[in-house]
């Protein structure tokens, strides 16, 4: 099951790359951080562990639902495009997702023999670094750049999840506070866009 | 110690006459009714009778610097190989101090040359410094393997060292820096081909340039020096690169040693007759040759084995 | 902190001796100087921190006080920054002692294992474990000769010391590069101290190819100040061919020649110092009577200005090693030291000393030409300018500075066994052999070489002598009562005047043609003739510039270097602008890569893999495809 | 309790920046010297002290650290307070502007105090996002598009940062459990990290990410355009305090990988330093403008102490870094003063300052010119004396000897290329170009002051014990 909700995680996010609209972008967001949160779930009580089940919730109630609805909201009060074409040539995205994918079980490799939960997990989660990175290259506009940067936070609560079964709650705690700081800000320069205009 | 003061006086007398006997030569050969012998004496004791004429943009500058042309080669003359056996000699002195003092009077006579505003002046020293920067570096080198072979560095008593044992072994390289060092004399005392002392044309002129403003006495000490140079070099080549006779009694020995100095001054005279002056710019060509006949003399020196 | 050895003490009274009377000069200098607190505060600084570093005794002080000195002499240099060429000049000067800076912080962070506090004593022991130990020699040479203006890295010295006030370039020239020969001195016997035989010959060359490159470009210069500063490295050339044969006699064994050797190195410093101060002074007094530093411009300067005059006749016979100058002297004993090499037993080494002995022999000839040149064209004949027309003797500070110098001069002639005496000190205290017994064996009239069968000079002697006779000989022509008459100059009829009188290139002519490859003049002549005459024309004028070889070969080519590669960095670094994203991630992958490879396991063949990958990566995300 | 303290003046003045009438104005300053009095406080506390349990601890390093921080903080108020008088700026975004400096300011505390990987990340994620809207004070479509950049960029770096983080996390889990995030845990049980390779994966991405935000390779020029975009005080805030949290995160970070592998860190930090410096050397080598030049130099600044800080130099690190800490937010406040009046031209930039003022003004900035090129008696001078010590010996003991003094020497000359752009700037504004009238506020001489003050606080041999003592 969590092999599976992982594997749906990479997914979403590969998918994510292709698209050319931003409303779809958002969903493929939504859908990832939703499978994220599942993962948190599922592990938590697995390991009993109410710290996890707690950001399951949170990250199901934020990113899933809370972050791409805001988005949504201020793309369309402040008009973005949401005509977003990839930059990268599909042709190049092709080779390249897959080489990120050999590359990272490449990289985790010498520490498989090491954490519990396998490496795997460790080069899932570097390996959706990259694509995030990836996605944030492939823009110009802002907006899918800011997915990118939201995917990047998905990438690094995968790892906590998975690899580290869970950081300390205070920290995750934090994580979330600056990304609403992050919403806050993004959301007052989207507004200086308008004054300016 | 009477040998030694006996013979600087020897030196000074013989200086104009051998001179005006290059001359006297040079005009026979060339089959013209020849000057007479004396003629330096009559040009010294007249232009002492003369009056002197100064020029008024010179500066003091005129007034000293004769007697500093002319003191440091006096000076000189003091340091020369002995001619006769047991006589008193400076032992010690050597080529670079020899040098110094030649320079040393070369450079008061560029200054003088540059002092009245003349162009000539200016160009016969430029001309002048030109060669003698050239000369110094063969002069040293040339005398510095001569004293090798002697095994002393002072002149003086190289000069004795090369007339006791002559150095059979380091012929070539005693050739070669008798070759050098003619071409040292004949450059140093601006004869043909170097310079023309006779003629007064702008082409030739170097020596003659500089003192061309000078008058009277002045004109006679500069005069007197360029004998006097001649003199030295004359002697120090006699000591240096013909060493017998020094073994004989005290007048043979002298004689022999005139007879030396005269034969030189025929050589120069010959050689003066048989080319013509070389321009300006060949000149470093005849000096190069020194300086690598120098360089040569070492060489084979030392690899023959000192 | 501080030490204060014989090898100190006497770069102490080396310093203090140049100081002195520059003390004077720079105080009847100083009312023509508009920044007055800026000048004098780096004025004296700089003199401190000269001090400071001959008397350090570790190797932060050292680095401390040299870097302040570098600093001063740069801010001073500035000092009445008013055209470009100063502010170029103080430029180029200050990256180029910046550049020897670097070299001798590497040398001394490797001799003191990094920490500078430790003192020059201990450091032998570090230095001797030390691997490479020519590379310490070449750090260290390349640190002391930019500083000192030895080839090639002389280049900035006829720019920055002609732009100083003039008691400054007098204390740049005079004493400054001879804090660099006291660094030789000091890390080359204290800390690298067994030379191999190839540093010597590498000073000897050094040395050699100095001073004859010195003189050279001495002689084809029309500002005086730039002259002597050429003269100053021909003079550094002379001073490291004496020390270069010191180490040669050392490392073959010879040491009383070494220590000879030495000696008459330490000897030349102190007449260098002497003279030059001196000339510079006279250079600057001229100067500042004339307003203008090109030497065309002056002209029968004796008459109106007899004190400098005589000072810098003085000076001039001196460094052109004349007897019986103090000069001649330590050239002498160079001489001599090289002539010793007879008694070396490796022929080619034999063979090989010779060219010294030419090029020292050389420079000698040429800077005799120079100096002709130098005097006789600014203070004889006819004033080539109203400047130099209405100029007057300078004042008394000036004068003081310039008399107390000479003083200096003329004692290093006469009390030449008191100084040979105290440098013997010093090579004793460097752990050579003490040789003063040898060159003064009996008296001290003679000065004895003391190579076997060496020559013998005696200075005083021949003074006396040259004096006497020369004295004779007037007394002579004021008992002839000779008639006097003034007149013009004859010069065989034609008029004379400032114009028709022999100019500085006019007199360096023949020499610079000879030389003209190496010069490389260009040469400008504009005339102009009248109705199309070849030979008739009414006014022309010739000038010739001559760019030093190394200034054009090595210098501007390393600029056009640097530019060009700043250029392509720039365009490189402005990727950043639209595509840092994917720079960050192909970063993030080559780190990640090259530890995999590196750090854990490696193989050619991931190595490989990973450039490819890169390659293909920075291509694709980077560089993109063209529009 | 402390805590509290330290937080207390932030908390006001974020309080105050809401009142609209004009009071506020002169109260937000007031407010900001406050900053000070705490730091002193805490720097007399016996060390290590624990603010909050085992997250917050301040021991000697962050002490210094936070004082040298909080002196900067003062010298940009008392900047700030004539900042209207050089650039249009309206009184709302001059409130907003200290809003935001509160907010920056508490999380510079944290991030700088903290003990806790995660809450350092926290801290300084809450620095940078404030930082974001100070760019934005600046009404110009130019520094919108700057802070949009700022933050992107800034995002993906503080991303990896935790990135990184996350991974040692993972790595050093097994043996310390939930207590693997404390630096000095961490630091005690290095040699116990199951996979090493795990640890150096993380320690890289993390550092990767430190560096992209100091602007090393190959983001060298995002910060100059930033602070150029920007009002000058928050350049001098960039440069001063915000590289400081930076920085000391990398002092932690490294410390524990030395622990866990020395020549792998050395030689990844050497290589990419030394890139950076050879690239940052040539840009300033073309760099045409003030900020450009010493936000360039500010980069090579930060890679030095990097490096002096890995080659096991620390007091000369940490000298280095006092001392540019200092340096540049002087020179960013002084660049303000220059380019308001004429402009970005350098030729003759230093001419016309006349009077008591005036001169002082052109004194400082020259000395603080040549201060940065490390002429004696800077304090960087010595700094740069011993860091290449350090480097030197490790270089003895590495077995690639002569390899390491090659690079060293590459790294030198690097250095005197840029030494020469500086002579070369310093000359033109000195002695070139056309003198003209301009004039320079008291507040702004002050600051310069301060910051001089500072400089020569660093050299007395009280700073170099304690510095020496925090190794």
């Amino acid at each position: 099951m969590i092999d599976f909700l992982i594997g749906l995680f990479l997914a979403s996010l590969i998918v994510a790359l292709f698209t050319s609209r931003l409303y779809r972008l958002l969903f493929w967001y939504s859908l990832n951080s939703l499978t994220l949160g599942l993962l948190a779930l599922f592990i938590g009580e697995e390991l009993d562990d109410k710290a996890m089940l707690i950001t399951g919730i949170a990250t199901i109630v934020i990113k899933a639902a809370g972050i791409p609805y805001l988005l949504k909201y201020l793309s369309q009060k402040f008009h973005l495009v949401r005509q977003i074409q990839p930059e990268i040539k599909v042709q190049y995205a092709i080779i390249l997702i897959p080489a990120i994918l050999v590359f990272t079980f490449y990289l985790s490799e010498p520490i498989t023999h090491m954490i519990r939960s396998g490496s795997n997990d460790i080069a899932v989660s570097i390996s959706s670094l990259f694509l995030s990175l990836l996605l944030m290259m492939e823009h110009k506009n802002v907006a899918p750049k800011i997915i990118g940067f939201l995917c990047m936070e998905n990438a690094l609560f995968l790892l906590g999840i998975t690899a580290t079964d869970g950081m300390p709650m205070l920290v995750e705690l934090g994580i979330f506070f600056d990304l609403l700081m992050a919403i806050v800000v993004i959301n007052l320069l989207l507004h200086k866009e308008e004054a300016n205009q | 110690m009477i040998f030694y003061l006996f013979t600087i006086l020897i030196l000074l007398l013989l200086a104009p006459l051998l001179l005006s006997f290059i001359k006297a030569l040079k005009m026979y050969l060339l089959f013209k009714k020849p000057v007479s012998v004396f003629q330096g004496y009559r040009n010294f004791s007249k232009l002492m009778q003369k009056e002197t004429v100064i020029s008024e943009e010179s500066s003091r500058i005129t007034r000293v610097a004769p007697f500093l042309v002319l003191s440091p080669l006096l000076v000189t003359m003091f340091f020369l190989p002995p001619v006769v056996h047991g006589a008193f000699y400076v032992s010690f002195v050597d080529a670079f101090t020899l040098t110094g003092l030649i320079s040393l009077s070369t450079f008061f006579l560029m200054l003088l040359g540059l002092d009245s505003a003349s162009a000539f002046g200016g160009m016969g020293s430029s001309r002048e410094a030109f060669i003698a920067a050239l000369v110094e570096p063969a002069m040293v080198l040339t005398v510095f393997s001569v004293s090798m072979m002697a095994g002393d560095l002072g002149v003086g008593q190289a000069g004795v060292n090369l007339a006791m044992h002559f150095p059979k072994a380091h012929m070539a390289s005693f050739l070669f820096a008798g070759i050098s060092f003619f071409i040292l004399l004949i450059a140093e005392n601006g004869r043909i081909p170097v310079d023309n002392p006779e003629t007064h044309l702008e082409l030739t002129m170097v020596h003659e340039a500089m003192i061309l403003d000078l008058t009277g006495v002045y004109l006679a000490i500069i005069e007197t020096a360029a004998s006097v140079k001649f003199v030295i070099f004359a002697s120090l080549f006699a000591s240096l690169f013909m060493p017998f006779g020094l073994q004989y009694a005290a007048p043979a020995a002298m004689l022999l040693f005139v007879l030396k100095l005269f034969i030189i001054a025929a050589a120069v005279a010959l050689i003066e007759v048989n080319t013509a002056k070389l321009r300006l710019f060949k000149v470093p060509n005849l000096l190069g040759i020194a300086i690598v006949f120098a360089f040569l003399s070492l060489i084979t020196f030392y690899v023959l084995g000192a | 902190m501080f030490q204060f050895d014989t090898l100190s003490l006497v770069f102490v009274a080396l310093i203090v001796l140049g100081a002195v009377p520059n003390l004077f000069y720079s105080s009847g200098y100083l009312p023509h100087i508009e920044r007055k607190a800026h000048y004098q505060l780096h004025y004296f600084t700089f003199i401190l921190s000269m001090l400071g570093v001959v008397v350090s005794a570790n190797a932060l002080a050292f680095l401390l006080f040299w870097e302040l000195m570098s600093l001063t002499s740069w801010q001073l240099i500035l000092t009445e920054a008013k055209e470009k060429k100063t502010i170029d000049a103080a430029k180029f000067y200050f990256i180029m002692t910046h550049f020897g800076f670097v070299f001798l912080l590497l040398f001394f962070l490797i001799v003191t294992d990094g920490d500078l506090e430790t003192g020059f004593a201990s450091m032998h022991g570090i230095a001797a474990k030390f691997t490479y130990p020519t590379l310490l020699f070449f750090f260290m040479l390349l640190g002391f000769l930019s500083k000192a203006g030895a080839v090639p890295l002389h280049v900035w010295l006829p720019y920055a010391h002609p732009e100083a006030p003039s008691p400054v370039s007098a204390l740049m020239s005079g004493v400054m590069l001879k804090v660099a020969i006291y660094g030789m001195f000091r890390f080359l016997f204290d800390v690298l101290y067994p030379w191999p035989l190839e540093w010597g010959i590498v000073i000897l060359v050094i040395g050699s190819l100095s001073s004859l490159i010195g003189v050279l470009y001495a002689l084809s210069e029309h500002d005086i100040k730039a002259l002597l500063a050429n003269h100053s490295i021909e003079n550094i050339g002379i001073i490291l061919i004496g020390f270069g044969m010191g180490m040669i006699f050392d490392s073959m064994h010879l040491k009383v020649l070494s220590s000879f050797a030495f000696i008459a190195a330490l000897f030349h410093t102190f007449n260098h110092m002497s003279f030059k101060s001196l000339l510079f002074m006279g250079a600057g007094s001229v100067l500042h009577q004339t307003h203008t530093k090109n030497i065309e411009k002056y002209g029968g300067l004796i008459k109106a200005m007899p004190v400098t005059a005589l000072t810098f006749l003085i000076a001039s016979v001196s460094i052109s090693a004349l007897p019986p100058s103090n000069g001649f002297l330590s050239e002498w004993m160079i001489f001599q030291s090289m002539l010793g090499s007879s008694h070396l037993d490796d022929t080619s080494l034999k063979l090989a000393i010779p060219f010294a002995i030419f090029a020292l022999a050389m420079t000698g000839g040429l800077a005799i030409a120079c100096f002709v040149k130098a005097y006789g064209i600014t203070f004889l004949g006819l004033h080539r300018s109203t400047n130099a027309k209405h100029a007057h003797e300078v004042n008394f500070l000036m004068r003081t500075g310039m008399l107390l110098m000479t003083a200096v001069v003329l004692s290093l002639m006469l009390f030449t066994p008191f100084y040979i005496g105290w440098f013997d000190e010093v090579l004793k205290g460097l752990g050579h052999l003490s040789v003063y017994a040898k060159i003064f064996p009996d008296t001290v009239w003679n000065m004895h070489s003391v190579a076997v069968h060496g020559g013998v000079v005696s200075p005083l002697v021949l003074l006396g002598a040259l004096l006497g006779v020369t004295a004779l000989l007037m007394f002579a022509y004021k008992a002839l009562k000779v008639k006097e008459r003034i007149h013009h100059t004859w010069g065989c009829g034609y008029r004379t005047s400032a114009k028709t009188q022999y100019t500085a290139t006019g007199f360096a002519g023949p020499i610079r043609r000879f030389f003209n490859w190496l010069y490389k003049p260009e040469e400008h002549l504009c005339k102009e003739t009248l109705a199309g005459h070849e030979s008739k024309f009414s006014s022309s004028h010739y000038e010739v510039h001559v760019k030093p070889l190394f200034e054009a070969s090595l210098y501007d080519s390393v600029g056009k270097a640097a530019n060009v590669l700043s250029y392509w960095v720039y365009r490189l670094s402005h990727f950043e602008q639209t595509r840092y994203a994917a720079m960050i991630f192909n970063l993030v992958l080559t780190v990640l890569f090259s530890y995999r490879i590196f750090a854990h396991e490696f193989s050619w063949a991931t190595f490989v893999l990973e450039g490819v990958v890169m390659i293909i990566s920075i291509k694709v995300l980077i560089i993109g495809d063209k529009k | 309790m402390m805590l509290a303290l330290l937080i207390f003046p932030a908390l006001m003045m974020f309080a105050v920046s809401f009142f609209k009438n004009k009071k506020a104005k002169f109260l937000l300053p007031v407010t900001s010297f406050v900053i000070l009095l705490p730091m002193v406080k805490l720097f007399m506390l016996p060390k290590p002290y624990a603010l909050w349990g085992s997250y917050l601890v301040a021991d000697r390093l962050d002490t210094y650290v936070l004082l040298v921080s909080s002196i900067v903080g003062i010298g940009v108020t008392l900047a700030l307070l004539t900042l209207e008088k050089h650039v249009r700026v309206s009184g709302n975004a001059y409130r907003r502007f200290y809003r935001f400096f509160a907010v920056f300011w508490i999380g510079l505390i944290v991030s700088i105090l903290a003990n806790h990987m995660g809450v350092y990340w926290i801290g300084l994620e809450l620095a940078t996002l404030s930082t974001v809207y100070m760019i934005k004070t600046n009404h110009t479509s130019a520094a919108h598009k700057e802070a949009w950049n700022y933050m992107i960029v800034g995002a993906i770096a503080i991303s990896l940062v935790l990135f990184g983080i996350i991974l040692m996390y993972a790595s050093a889990k097994p043996v310390l459990g939930e207590d693997a995030m404390q630096f000095d845990l961490l630091l005690a049980h290095a040699k116990e990290i199951p996979s090493p390779f795990l640890f150096e994966m993380g320690f890289a991405i993390a550092t990767v990410g430190m560096f992209v935000k100091m602007g090393f390779f190959p983001m060298n020029l995002w910060l100059a355009n930033i602070e150029r975009a920007s009002f000058y005080p928050v350049a001098a805030l960039f440069s001063g305090i915000l590289e400081s949290a930076v920085i000391i995160g990398f002092f932690r970070f490294s410390k524990i990988a030395m622990e866990v592998n020395y020549s792998h860190l050395f030689v990844f930090v050497f290589v990419y330093t030394l890139l950076t410096i050879f690239i940052v050397s040539f840009l300033i080598f073309r760099a045409k403008d003030f900020m450009r030049l010493f936000s360039l130099s500010g980069v090579e600044h930060m890679a030095l102490i990097a490096l002096f800080w890995v080659s096991g130099g620390t007091f000369a690190a940490l000298l280095h870094f006092g001392a540019h800490a200092f340096l540049k937010p002087a020179l960013f406040l002084s660049t303000g003063v220059l380019e308001s009046n004429g402009k970005y031209r350098i030729a003759g930039a230093l001419r016309g300052y006349v009077g008591k003022r005036g001169t002082m003004f052109w004194f400082l900035v020259s000395l603080f010119l040549l201060a940065i090129i490390s002429l004696p008696p800077s304090p960087m001078f010595f700094s740069e004396l011993y860091g290449f010590g350090a480097m030197i010996t490790v270089a003895k003991e590495s077995d690639h000897m002569l390899a390491m003094i090659g690079a060293i020497l590459f790294l030198l000359i690097l250095l005197s290329v840029i030494f020469y752009r500086f002579v070369a700037v310093y000359q033109s504004m000195k002695y070139e170009g056309k003198e003209e009238e301009k004039h320079v506020y008291t507040s702004e001489i002050f600051a310069l002051l301060l910051f001089a003050l500072a400089l020569m606080a660093l050299l007395l041999p009280q700073t170099f014990s304690y510095l020496r003592g925090i190794a």
